[in-house]
């Protein structure tokens, strides 16, 4: 699945987008938020409050709750600053 | 009501006079537009513009639904939404939000419930550019903003 | 605040993008611009035009009041009311509010709370003139209107 | 005293302003409505429903309790229709 991110979540991991292969156990986005963190220093950097990131999957707004199987692109971002 | 917003997102300026008289222009059976303007305001002469990024795809997507939500509340005949990216420097408009309706609640309404959810839930953010040519923060999303929706609830 | 509303009776039409610019251009302390326009509505296609009265002075010195209320509410920085007279086709304006202010919630309260004002205290009375060629009735004020006004107090 | 006609009042009325002298027994603008009535078949017409005539002294809104003394100028029409 592609992987996008966007503001200071883009700045700390150090790319704007990726393609990832979770491993099966890895089923909710809180799952999946977890298993970047274990990836590298940037990640777990980024990633350290993860109550602090907002997820959209198919560019829909997504709780931490909700299951990935079949997101073509999740997206990780900050709290939004719009208007 | 099944209308359509007309939703841009551009870099380039927009021309708030000129989006009134294309809404307006040929409409006899409304009597209310209201429109808001978001301008890039220079928070005590710290900050010199606005570096917005935003994501691309789901801001017109998200906007649009929240634009729809308006319209299955309020009726209203008409809605554009105009929310610019890249760099902005202070004084110029960032966002525009433009409401038509046959009553002016409606139309009040509808304008003030799209500003309030763009504020927190269109993918947009603010990285500030200050006056001393350093490159600030990340804006932080403002906890009253999240605050504001809960009277839609 | 003590700002001075910008309150204009006449019967020329006015060009929205053109106050929105002369009120935003020059400042950069401002983040909200709100404005009202009223349309006259052709009410199902059986109005042809409005003819509207007003008591000269009083509409001046009664808009005037109700602009400086809003600004000892709300903390806006720019008010302009723009209230024509006179004969009105159907889907020009008639009327427009603008306000400025560093928020949003304050610049859309503001012109929601004038325009209420406007549609009960403003000295203007409109008469229909029909598509028919009759010459109608006095529009009679709203119930509703009178009522908008106790959400203020 | 001036008293100014406007709308449908002014139409009754026949006249958009003129000058009058009430007796001075006329203190209130309520007095001032039944005294008008008096004058002529337009007046009783154009005030006979006095609740739905609006006033202004001095063109500022005033209530039908309100005293007259001193006013200049005194304004009798519907209720408005702005905005």
């Amino acid at each position: 699945m592609k992987l996008v991110y966007f503001a200071w979540v883009r700045e700390r991991i150090g790319v704007a987008q990726e393609e990832v292969t979770p491993p099966e156990s890895v089923t909710t986005v809180r799952d999946l938020l977890e298993w970047l963190r274990s990836r590298g220093e940037q990640y777990a950097e980024a990633l350290k409050f993860p109550d602090a990131i907002r997820v959209a999957i198919n560019q829909e707004h997504a709780g931490h709750d909700e299951r990935i199987a079949g997101a073509r692109e999740i997206g990780l971002f900050p709290p939004m600053t719009g208007g | 009501m099944a209308i359509t917003a007309d939703v841009r997102i551009q870099s380039e300026p927009f021309d708030t006079g000129a989006e009134i008289a294309s809404l307006s222009s040929g409409r006899r059976d409304n009597g209310a537009l209201v429109t808001f303007s978001g301008i890039c305001r220079d928070e005590a002469g710290t900050l010199a513009a606005l570096e917005i990024e935003h994501y691309p795809g789901m801001a017109e997507a998200e906007i649009s639904r929240i634009a729809a939500e308006a319209a299955e509340r309020w009726p209203v005949t008409a809605i554009t939404v105009i929310h610019r990216h890249g760099r902005i420097v202070t004084g110029d408009p960032i966002v525009l939000v433009m409401t038509v309706s046959e009553h002016r609640q409606a139309a009040f309404a509808a304008a003030e419930f799209m500003m309030d959810f763009l504020k927190s839930r269109a993918p947009f953010w603010k990285k500030e550019h200050r006056v001393d040519g350093s490159s600030g923060e990340w804006v932080d999303a403002k906890e009253t903003d999240e605050k504001a929706l809960t009277r839609w609830e």
